[in-house]
C-alpha cells in the first residue's frame, strides 16, 4: 500500500463529551486512507500535543460543540508553539458562529469546518495542506 | 501529500540518543514510510540498542490488552522505569487507512514524559510487519526506554513473528470466547511465556483456567525449563478497587526475565531474534535488488507468459533471474 | 403544466448552457422517495394498505386503549401543549433572568438546563470546571446557587422542569427540595419535572459521571423518593431524543428508548413498588425530525406500543400507567449553520409534526443553535413558532387529524413492526443493561451515525444549503450571537470558595457521614442528600461521597481528593 | 429536557379555548373516526390520482415524476430591474416566474398619464407602457423555457399582444410560447376592483384571447381563474372555492356560447388558489375543488377529454396572513401554508417573502421564500407519496363538507341568474364584505388570534433590511416614454387605432389588430383608451 500515510489526531478537549461527531470524522478519515489516532474525550491541550509529538502526527483535529472553542483554541495553539509543532495542521469542526471564525483564525487555527460540512470538504483540505504549513 | 520537512539523518539520530521524543517520533515515521534513508539510520542506531526489557502482549480484539498494558505501564513507572509502547493495529485492506484507538486506554499516562506511546498501523510492509516493528523497537531502545511493550492482535503469522521479537511473551485469553482453542490451533501457546486469563470475573473462568493448566501440564515439554505461567486478571473494572491480578502479572514478568538472565536463555532469545531479522532483511534486500533489476524491462511479464504457456517453469525462471542479477 | 407540455419542452434542446440549471430544476423531483429512516414509500396508499386492521383494537379513539390517536379525547381543546423554552446560561442569576423573560413572553413552563460541569457533578471551583462554568447551561454548586436560580418565582404556581440528566439529578432534586422547604412550600404540592435519566446520558459524553450501576441506583432513588413524597412531580424523562441525535432511525429511537425505560422500571419493581404506583408519572422525551409523516407515525406507534407493553408485560391496570406521556424537542441535528434562517422553516415543520402527533410539551430549537447558544431573539422566535401553531393554524381543533390516512396508518404499522424487531435484537444480546455494558449499543450508534453522514455525502439525503442549493456562507449570524457574560463564572466560583470557608464544618461532616451510611446500607440517598444540602454540602461532595461507597473515585475526573477523610 | 405534562399553570386567557370553527365557519368536531366517513365510497368519491374524479391529484405520478413549479415573484418597478431579479431567481432554482404590474398599468394608464403620477413602478409592479418595456423585461429570457405568469387582468389582451409581438421579433414561433395570463375579469368585479370595461365586453375580450391562444399558443394558459383575490378581499376558504368554481363554469358557458367546443378550450383553463393558515381546511378545499370540477365538466358540460376534467391550480401563500409586526413570524406562517399547498397537490406554488407584508422583497427574503419550497421538496418527505392525507377521517369528512357547502352557493347563484347577474346585483361583493367584517370582529374580540397582532405584541420592530425603490425611476420612465412616443410613425399609429376601434365594434377577434397595433408602437394606455371609447366604462353601485 502507499507509503507516507497522513497521520491525524482526532480528539475532544475539556468537559464537553459530545463525541459522536469526532468519531464519525475519525471513521471517514480512515476510509479516506489516513491513519487516525483517536484520543477520545476529556483531553487537555497538553495531552493532545504530547500525543501529536509521539505519533509524529501531521494534523491535529478537534471537535468542539458547546461554545468552548474560544476558550481552548488559544491554549492549544500556545502549547503547540511551545513544543515547536509549527508544521502541524490544527483544524477544528463543530458549531460556532461565523463571527468567531476570523477570531479563531487570528488565534492561530488553520481551518474550521462547521456542521453541514461534507466529507469531501475536510478530506481534500487535509490532503492539500499537509506538509505545506511552516514549509514556506 | 508530501511529508513535512525533516532534519538530516545524523541530526535526528543525535537528538534521539539524547532522548528527544520528536526525533524518535520522526525516525519511526521514516521507518513506517519504508523510506530509503531508513537503513542508514538504523545502522547508526544499532550500536545503542540491546539493553531494554522487551515484552510482547498479544490477544484477540476485546480481550483487554490495552487496559492491561495501561496497568503495566503504571507499575513500571512506579519502579521509575521509562516505558515505550508500540501498539500495532491493522490497516484497512480497502482504504489503507487505520483507526488507532489504543491511546484512549493509556489515558492515565497521557501527560507523563516517561512514557512514549506509538500507535502503528500494520500497513503492507515489504518484509512483513515484523521487520518494521523491530526497527521501531530499536529506536525506542536507543531513545533510552528501559521497558518496551509491543501490543498486537496475535492474528496471523505476521503478528506471531512480531512476538518472536519479545523476550517475554504474554498471551491474553478470555473465558468462554474459545480463544484458548484458537490459540492452541494458531500455535501461539507454544511461544507464550505467560498467559493472562483476563476478565476472570466472567463465568466459565475457572473452567477455562483448569483446562489451560491441564493442556500446559500435559501438552508441553517439561525439559523446556520454563512452563507458561497462567495468571487470572481483571484488567477493566469501572471501579479501580475491582482490578485484579496485575501485581501477579508483573511478578511473572520479572520472574521470567530473571529466568532468562540466570539461564542465559536471554542470549538464545536475542539470537533467535537476530536470526529472524537477518532472514527478513536479507529477503528484503535481495527482492529490492532483483525488482530494481527487472523494473521497467517488461521482463516480469515475459517470465509470467513463458510459465503460463509452459515454455518455462518458476524454478528455471528464478534461477535465470538470480544468475542475471546476483551473478549466482 | 401537463406532462405532454413537459415533453414538448424536453424535445427542444437548449442552446444556452446557463439554462441547464433551469431545465434541471424544471424536471427536478425528490431525489429520494424513502423516509428519513430509509423506508421505501409507495407512490400511492389506498384502503388496501389498511385492509387487515381492526379500528377498535389497533387504533381506537383518542383517550382509549391503545391510545394510538392520543391520550385524551379532547386533546388540545382541554389544554394546549406546554410551550417550553429551555434556558440555562452563565450564572444562576443570569439564568433566572432569562427564565423570567421567557415566562413573561408566554412560555408556559420553566426549563432550566444544567451545564456540562454540573452534569459531570463538578463544583464551579473544580480545576476542570473553571473554563466551562455556565457555558452551556447553569451550574448549581450548592443550595445558595439554587436559591438564586429560584429567586422570586412562586414555586407553587409554576411547573418547573429541572433539566439534569446525569447522576447529578439526585443532588439537583435534593437542592430543589431543600430550597422549597426553606421557603416553606409543601413539596407534595409542587409541580414540575426532572430529567433524571443517567443511563442514557453516558451516550452524551458523561460516562465518568454515569457508571451503569450508579445510574440505576441514583436514578431510581429519585424516582422512588418522588413517588412517595412528591405525587405531582414527574421524576424522569427517558430521553429518546438524545439517542436519536446520535444518528439512529425513528424506530430505533423507540426501541432503545423503551429499553432504557425498562431498566428503571425493573429496578423500581425490584424495590417493591407496584407498576400502577409509579408508572403514571413516567414521561419521555422524543425527537421530531424533518420527515413529518414518519415522525407522526413514530409517535403514534410509540403510544400504541407503550400501552401494550405496560398492560401486557407489566400487568398495569390503571390506564394512566399505559399513557405514553412525551415532550418533543425538534431535531437539533437537522439544523445547519449554512443559510441559517432556513432553520426557522425546518423547526416549523418539526414543531408542526409534533403538534399533529399530539405532543404534551414542546421545545423548539432556536434557529441559531448550530452556531451558538440560543440568543434571546432565537428563543423568542422559537416560542412564536409554537404560538402560531397553537393560535393560527387550526391544527389544534382535532386530535390526531391524520388518523385514518392510508399513508400514516400504514407507516405507523411499519414503525411498530421495525421497532419491535430492534427490541428483539436487544433481547438477543441479553437485554439493554447487557447491550450497554458490552458497548453493543455504542457500536450500533457509531455505524448508524456514519451511515447518516454518507447519505448526505452521496446525495441519498438532500439537505438544502449543504449538498444542494448551496450559496456562499454568511459572514454573520442574522439575529446576533449569544455570549456568556465574563463576570458570571468568576462570581460563581468565588461563591463556592467563600461557602467552603464559611460553613459549619462539624454539621457538614455529620451530614456527609449520614449520606455515606445511607448509601452503604442501600437505603434511598435522597433524604440524606437533602439534609447535607441544607448543611451546605456541595454538588461534588454529595456525589463524591456516594461514588466512593460504590467504589468509584470521589472525583469523576479523578483529579481532586475527598476532603472528608 | 422539557417534559412537564401537568395542566398549564401559567395564567393565559386563551389557553384551552382553541377556535372550534375553521375559517369557513364550519363546526369542527374534537375527533373524527370511521363513522364520519361512512357514506364515502373509495372508488366513487376518492379513487386514484390521475383518475376521475381526481380528488387525489390531477396526474397519476404527481411530484414523484415532476414536482410543482416553484414560481416566485420576479417583478420590480423598472423592467430592467425586474429582468435582473428574474435571472437571480432562476439561478437560485426557481422554475417559474410571476410578474405583477404597477398600479397605472393595471388601470390601463401609461406612465406619463397625470393619473399615474407618483405610482409608476410602485409596490413591486412593473410599469409596462410599450413593447419596448416588454423587451427590457424579458431580455435574454427564453420564452419557450421559462414559464412567465403575467398577473394581468383587464389589460391582458394588450399584454398578450406585446408578448406575441416580442416573440415574433425574436423569430420564436408562437406555438412554443409557455406561460400564463391571469386574465380573470369576473373576480375583478367581485373583489379586486381593477376593471374599466363592463362585464360583457370584458367577457368578449377574454373569449378572444382564449380562442386566439387555442389556435396559436397551445402551450400558453390564456386564463388563470383566481380565488386568491377573493380570499384576500375577505372571502372564506369555502367562499373562495365556491365563487372561483362558479366563475370557472361561467367562462365555460361563455366559451361554448362564443361557438367553441368545450374540449377545445377547457383544457387550457387553469386556476389560482390561496392557502391560508388552516392547513387541513386548505387541503380539503383543493380536494373538493378537483372533485367538483371534474364531475361538473363531465356530467354538466359533457366534456369528453380528460384534460377538460382536470382542475390545474397555481397556489400562493397568504399575503394577508402576514403581519408587519415581528416579521420573522411570517417565515413560520409561509412555511406551514406552503406545506399545506403541497399536501393538497398544487401544480405550482409561490411562497411569499416574510417582508412582503410592507415592502418589496429583498433578494435575501426572496431566497428564503424559495428555500422554504426546496426544504419541503427535499427534506420534509411530504412529496414522497401522493395525497398523503387521503383516508384521514378528518380530511375526508372536511372535503365532503366543503363540497356540500359549495353546492348550496351554486344554487343561490343559479337562482339570481348566474355570476354576471350576481355581480351586477352586488351579490358577491356583499357576501365577501360580510365575511371580511366577521373576521375583523373576531380579531378584535380576540376570538381569533394572530400572534404579534392581537397577542404577544411587542414594542420594538425587527431590524430587517428593506428594499428601497429608486425615486429617480419615475422621472426617467416618463421622459423615455415621451421620447418613444415622438419617434413613432404617427400616421401608421392613427391607422392602427382606427383598425382596432373597428374590430372592437365588430365581432372579429381583437388579438391580430392589437398585435399589429403594439408592433406599430401603440402604448398600453392608448390601446385601452381606444377600447374604453367603444366598450364604455363600468361603475358598480357601492355595496354596504
Amino acid at each position: 500500500m502507499s507509503k507516507e500515510k497522513i497521520k491525524v489526531i482526532i480528539s475532544k478537549v475539556g468537559l464537553d463529551g459530545h463525541d459522536r461527531g469526532a468519531k464519525v470524522v475519525a471513521f471517514l478519515l480512515r476510509e479516506a486512507g489516513m491513519e487516525v489516532v483517536y484520543l477520545g474525550m476529556y483531553q487537555t491541550p497538553e495531552s493532545i500535543v504530547k500525543a501529536a509529538i509521539d505519533e509524529d502526527a501531521d494534523v491535529i483535529g478537534l471537535s468542539y460543540l458547546s461554545g468552548e472553542h474560544l476558550v481552548f483554541t488559544p491554549l492549544i495553539v500556545k502549547e503547540m508553539k511551545e513544543k515547536g509543532l509549527d508544521d502541524v495542521l490544527f483544524v477544528a469542526g463543530g458549531s460556532f458562529p461565523p463571527e468567531d471564525i476570523p477570531m479563531m483564525r487570528a488565534m492561530g487555527i488553520d481551518e474550521v469546518f462547521r456542521g453541514g460540512s461534507l466529507t469531501e470538504d475536510f478530506v481534500s483540505y487535509i490532503r492539500n495542506h499537509v506538509g505545506k504549513k511552516g514549509a514556506e | 501529500m508530501s511529508r513535512r520537512k525533516s532534519p538530516s539523518p545524523e541530526e535526528l539520530v543525535e537528538k534521539l540518543l539524547s532522548g528527544d521524543r520528536r526525533a524518535a517520533a520522526r525516525l519511526i515515521s521514516i521507518i513506517e514510510d519504508q523510506s530509503d534513508q531508513a537503513n542508514d539510520m538504523m545502522k547508526m542506531i544499532f550500536p545503542h540498542t540491546g539493553r531494554s526489557m522487551i515484552i510482547g502482549l498479544t490477544g484477540s480484539g476485546g480481550s483487554g490488552k490495552s487496559t492491561l498494558i495501561d496497568h503495566l505501564i503504571g507499575r513500571f513507572r512506579a519502579m521509575d522505569k521509562k516505558v515505550g509502547v508500540v501498539a500495532v493495529d491493522p490497516s484497512s485492506p480497502f482504504s489503507g487507512g487505520a483507526l488507532l484507538g489504543d491511546r484512549i486506554r493509556f489515558q492515565s499516562h497521557a501527560v507523563d514524559d516517561g512514557v512514549f506511546i506509538r500507535s502503528m498501523a500494520s500497513r503492507g510492509y515489504l518484509g512483513g510487519l515484523a521487520r518494521g516493528t523491530t526497527d521501531v523497537v530499536r529506536v525506542m531502545e536507543a531513545m533510552g526506554n528501559d521497558v518496551i511493550i509491543i501490543e498486537t492482535l496475535g492474528a496471523g503469522q505476521d503478528e506471531i513473528d512480531i512476538i518472536h521479537l519479545a523476550q517475554t511473551c504474554i498471551l491474553i485469553l478470555t473465558p468462554g470466547m474459545g480463544d484458548d482453542i484458537q490459540a492452541m490451533k494458531a500455535g501461539i501457546m507454544e511461544i507464550a511465556d505467560i498467559i493472562a486469563l483476563n476478565k476472570a470475573d466472567l463465568d466459565k473462568a475457572n473452567l477455562c483456567l483448569s483446562s489451560l493448566e491441564t493442556s500446559i501440564h500435559y501438552g508441553m515439554d517439561k525439559k523446556k525449563g520454563w512452563l507458561p505461567r497462567v495468571v487470572p486478571t481483571i484488567a477493566f473494572a469501572s471501579k479501580s478497587t475491582d482490578v485484579r491480578g496485575v501485581d501477579e502479572l508483573v511478578q511473572a514478568i520479572i520472574d521470567h526475565q530473571a529466568y532468562l538472565h540466570e539461564t542465559r536463555k536471554i542470549d538464545e532469545v536475542r539470537n533467535k531474534r537476530i536470526e529472524q531479522e537477518l532472514g527478513l532483511v536479507f529477503k528484503d534486500e535481495v527482492e529490492k535488488v532483483v525488482f530494481a533489476g527487472i523494473k521497467g524491462t517488461g521482463k516480469k511479464r515475459q517470465y509470467i507468459e513463458s510459465i503460463r504457456t509452459g515454455k518455462s517453469d518458476p524454478y528455471s525462471v528464478v534461477k535465470e533471474v538470480l544468475s542475471t542479477f546476483l551473478r549466482v | 403544466m401537463s406532462v405532454d407540455e413537459a415533453a414538448a419542452v424536453k424535445e427542444k434542446e437548449n442552446q444556452e448552457n446557463n439554462w441547464d440549471d433551469y431545465l434541471q430544476a424544471y424536471y427536478e423531483k425528490p431525489a429520494s422517495t424513502r423516509t428519513w429512516s430509509g423506508y421505501e414509500v409507495k407512490e400511492i396508499y389506498t384502503p388496501e394498505d389498511r385492509a387487515s386492521e381492526n379500528y377498535k383494537e389497533k387504533i381506537g379513539d383518542a383517550g382509549e386503549y391503545p391510545f394510538t390517536r392520543g391520550l385524551h379525547r379532547n386533546m388540545f381543546r382541554g389544554r394546549y401543549w406546554t410551550r417550553r423554552e429551555v434556558v440555562g446560561i452563565g450564572s444562576p442569576a443570569d439564568t433566572h433572568e432569562r427564565a423570567a423573560y421567557c415566562f413573561k413572553n408566554g412560555g408556559t413552563g420553566l426549563n432550566t438546563i444544567a451545564d456540562v460541569t454540573y452534569e459531570m457533578g463538578l463544583d464551579a471551583d473544580h480545576p476542570w470546571a473553571q473554563n466551562e462554568v455556565g457555558l452551556t447551561g447553569v451550574n448549581i454548586s450548592h443550595i445558595k446557587d439554587m436559591e438564586t436560580l429560584v429567586g422570586d418565582i412562586p414555586l407553587d404556581k409554576v411547573s418547573w422542569s429541572l433539566i439534569t440528566a446525569s447522576t447529578a439529578a439526585a443532588p439537583t432534586m435534593a437542592q430543589y427540595v431543600a430550597v422549597s422547604r426553606n421557603k416553606g412550600y409543601d413539596i407534595s404540592r409542587l409541580r414540575g419535572s426532572i430529567q433524571n435519566d443517567p443511563i442514557h446520558f453516558r451516550y452524551c459524553g458523561f460516562r465518568p459521571a454515569c457508571p451503569l450501576d450508579l445510574s440505576v441506583k441514583l436514578g431510581s432513588d429519585v424516582m422512588e423518593f418522588c413517588t412517595r413524597e412528591m405525587p405531582k412531580w414527574y421524576y424522569t424523562t427517558v430521553n429518546m431524543y438524545d439517542l436519536r441525535e446520535q444518528g439512529i432511525t425513528a424506530p430505533q429511537e423507540i426501541a432503545y428508548g423503551f429499553g432504557i425505560a425498562m431498566c428503571y422500571i425493573d429496578e423500581l419493581i425490584r424495590r417493591g413498588l407496584h407498576i400502577d404506583e409509579f408508572a403514571p408519572r413516567f414521561t419521555f422525551y422524543v425527537s421530531c425530525h424533518i420527515d413529518i409523516f414518519e415522525e407522526i407515525a413514530k409517535i403514534r406507534a410509540a403510544r400504541r406500543m407503550w400501552a401494550k407493553l405496560m398492560k401486557e408485560k407489566y400487568g398495569a391496570r390503571d390506564p394512566r400507567s399505559m399513557h405514553f406521556r412525551f415532550a418533543v424537542h425538534t431535531a437539533g441535528c437537522s439544523l445547519i449553520p449554512q443559510q441559517p434562517l432556513n432553520n426557522l422553516v425546518r423547526i416549523a415543520y418539526e414543531a408542526l409534526a409534533a403538534v399533529l402527533a399530539g405532543v404534551q410539551s414542546l421545545h423548539c430549537c432556536s434557529y441559531d443553535e448550530p452556531m451558538c447558544l440560543p440568543t434571546e431573539k432565537g428563543h423568542l422566535q422559537a416560542l412564536r413558532t409554537q404560538q402560531i401553531l397553537a393560535y393560527e393554524t387550526g391544527v389544534t381543533n382535532v386530535s390526531d387529524p391524520f388518523g385514518g390516512s392510508y399513508y400514516v396508518e400504514s407507516l405507523t404499522d411499519k414503525m411498530e413492526e421495525e421497532a419491535l424487531r430492534y427490541m428483539e435484537e436487544v433481547d438477543g444480546v441479553g437485554g439493554m443493561e447487557e447491550a450497554i455494558r458490552t458497548e453493543w449499543l455504542d457500536r450500533r450508534f457509531e455505524t448508524e451515525a456514519v451511515k447518516r453522514q454518507k447519505e448526505v455525502d452521496n446525495l441519498d439525503k438532500l439537505v438544502v444549503g449543504v449538498n444542494i442549493f448551496t450559496t456562499e456562507e454568511e459572514k454573520t449570524t442574522p439575529l446576533g450571537v449569544q455570549r456568556i457574560p465574563e463576570h458570571s463564572a468568576k462570581s460563581q466560583i468565588e461563591g463556592v470558595r467563600k461557602l467552603r470557608m464559611s460553613r459549619d464544618k462539624w454539621k457538614l461532616n455529620e451530614a456527609i457521614k449520614k449520606l455515606r451510611e445511607a448509601a452503604a446500607e442501600g437505603r434511598n440517598t435522597i433524604p440524606a442528600m437533602i439534609e447535607a444540602t441544607q448543611a451546605m454540602a456541595t454538588t461534588g461532595e454529595l456525589l463524591g461521597t456516594v461514588r466512593e461507597v460504590f467504589g468509584y473515585s470521589y472525583d469523576p475526573l479523578n483529579i481532586i481528593e475527598s476532603p472528608f477523610h | 429536557m422539557a417534559q412537564d405534562t401537568t395542566a398549564n399553570t401559567n395564567p393565559d386567557p386563551f389557553a384551552g379555548i382553541a377556535p372550534v370553527k375553521n375559517l369557513s365557519g364550519f363546526e369542527i368536531n374534537p375527533l373524527y373516526g370511521p363513522e364520519d366517513v361512512k357514506g364515502m365510497d373509495f372508488e366513487r368519491d376518492v379513487g386514484l390520482p390521475g383518475e376521475y374524479p381526481y380528488v387525489r391529484g390531477v396526474y397519476s405520478t404527481m411530484y414523484r415524476v415532476r414536482p410543482w413549479t416553484i414560481r416566485q415573484l420576479g417583478s420590480l418597478g423598472p423592467p430592467g430591474e425586474a429582468n435582473k431579479r428574474i435571472r437571480q431567481l432562476v439561478d437560485m432554482g426557481a422554475n417559474g416566474i410571476s410578474i405583477c404590474l404597477d398600479m397605472p398599468t393595471i388601470m390601463g394608464r401609461d406612465s406619463d398619464d397625470p393619473l399615474a403620477e407618483g405610482e409608476v413602478g410602485c409596490c413591486g409592479g412593473v410599469a409596462i407602457d410599450t413593447i419596448q418595456d416588454m423587451r427590457e423585461l424579458l431580455a435574454g429570457i427564453e420564452l419557450d423555457k421559462i414559464s412567465i405568469n403575467f398577473v394581468s387582468n383587464s389589460q391582458s389582451a394588450v399584454i398578450l399582444a406585446m408578448f406575441c409581438a416580442l416573440a415574433e421579433e425574436r423569430g420564436l414561433p408562437w406555438n412554443l410560447l409557455t406561460g400564463t395570463m391571469q386574465n380573470d375579469a369576473l373576480k375583478e368585479y367581485q373583489a379586486q376592483k381593477s376593471y374599466y370595461f363592463p362585464p360583457r365586453p370584458s367577457m368578449r375580450l377574454i373569449m378572444d384571447t382564449i380562442s386566439f391562444c387555442m389556435r396559436n399558443l397551445p402551450r400558453f394558459n390564456p386564463i388563470s381563474i383566481s380565488g386568491y383575490h377573493l380570499a384576500s378581499a375577505g372571502a372564506t376558504p369555502m367562499q373562495e372555492l365556491a365563487f372561483t368554481l362558479a366563475n370557472g363554469f361561467t367562462y365555460v358557458e361563455e366559451g361554448i356560447k362564443s361557438g367553441m367546443s368545450v374540449d377545445d378550450f377547457a383544457p387550457r383553463l387553469s386556476f389560482f388558489f390561496k392557502v391560508h393558515n388552516d392547513l387541513f381546511e386548505n387541503v380539503a378545499k383543493f380536494r373538493a375543488a378537483r372533485r367538483i370540477w371534474a364531475r361538473t365538466m363531465k356530467e354538466k358540460f359533457w366534456a369528453k377529454n380528460p384534460a377538460s376534467w382536470r382542475f390545474r391550480v397555481h397556489t400562493q401563500t397568504s399575503g394577508s396572513s402576514l403581519t408587519a409586526q415581528q416579521m420573522e413570524n411570517n417565515i413560520i406562517r409561509t412555511t406551514i401554508q406552503a406545506l399545506s399547498a403541497v399536501m393538497a397537490g398544487t401544480q405550482s406554488l409561490h411562497t411569499n417573502a416574510f417582508d412582503e407584508a410592507f415592502s418589496v422583497p429583498t433578494p435575501h427574503s426572496e431566497r428564503l421564500a424559495l428555500r422554504t419550497q426546496q426544504i419541503i421538496l427535499h427534506e420534509s418527505g411530504a412529496a414522497s407519496t401522493i395525497d398523503p392525507l387521503a383516508g384521514s377521517y378528518y380530511v375526508e369528512a372536511l372535503t365532503q363538507q366543503m363540497e356540500e357547502a359549495c353546492e348550496k352557493y351554486f344554487q343561490s347563484i343559479a337562482e339570481m341568474g348566474g355570476v354576471i347577474a350576481g355581480i351586477e346585483k352586488g351579490y358577491f361583493q356583499r357576501e365577501i364584505a360580510e365575511s371580511a367584517f366577521r373576521y375583523q370582529r373576531s380579531l378584535e374580540k380576540g376570538a381569533r388570534i394572530v400572534v404579534g397582532l392581537n397577542k404577544y405584541t411587542e414594542e420594538e420592530e425587527s431590524p430587517i433590511a428593506l428594499r428601497e425603490l429608486d425615486s429617480e425611476f419615475e422621472k426617467n420612465k416618463v421622459a423615455a416614454l415621451k421620447k418613444y412616443k415622438e419617434d413613432r410613425d404617427q400616421d401608421l399609429l392613427r391607422a392602427k387605432g382606427e383598425e382596432l376601434r373597428a374590430v372592437c365594434k365588430g365581432r372579429d377577434n381583437v388579438m391580430p389588430a392589437l398585435i399589429s397595433a403594439v408592433r406599430a408602437g401603440m402604448t398600453l394606455g392608448e390601446a385601452i383608451g381606444h377600447m374604453r371609447d367603444i366598450f364604455g366604462v363600468y361603475r358598480e353601485q357601492a355595496v354596504f
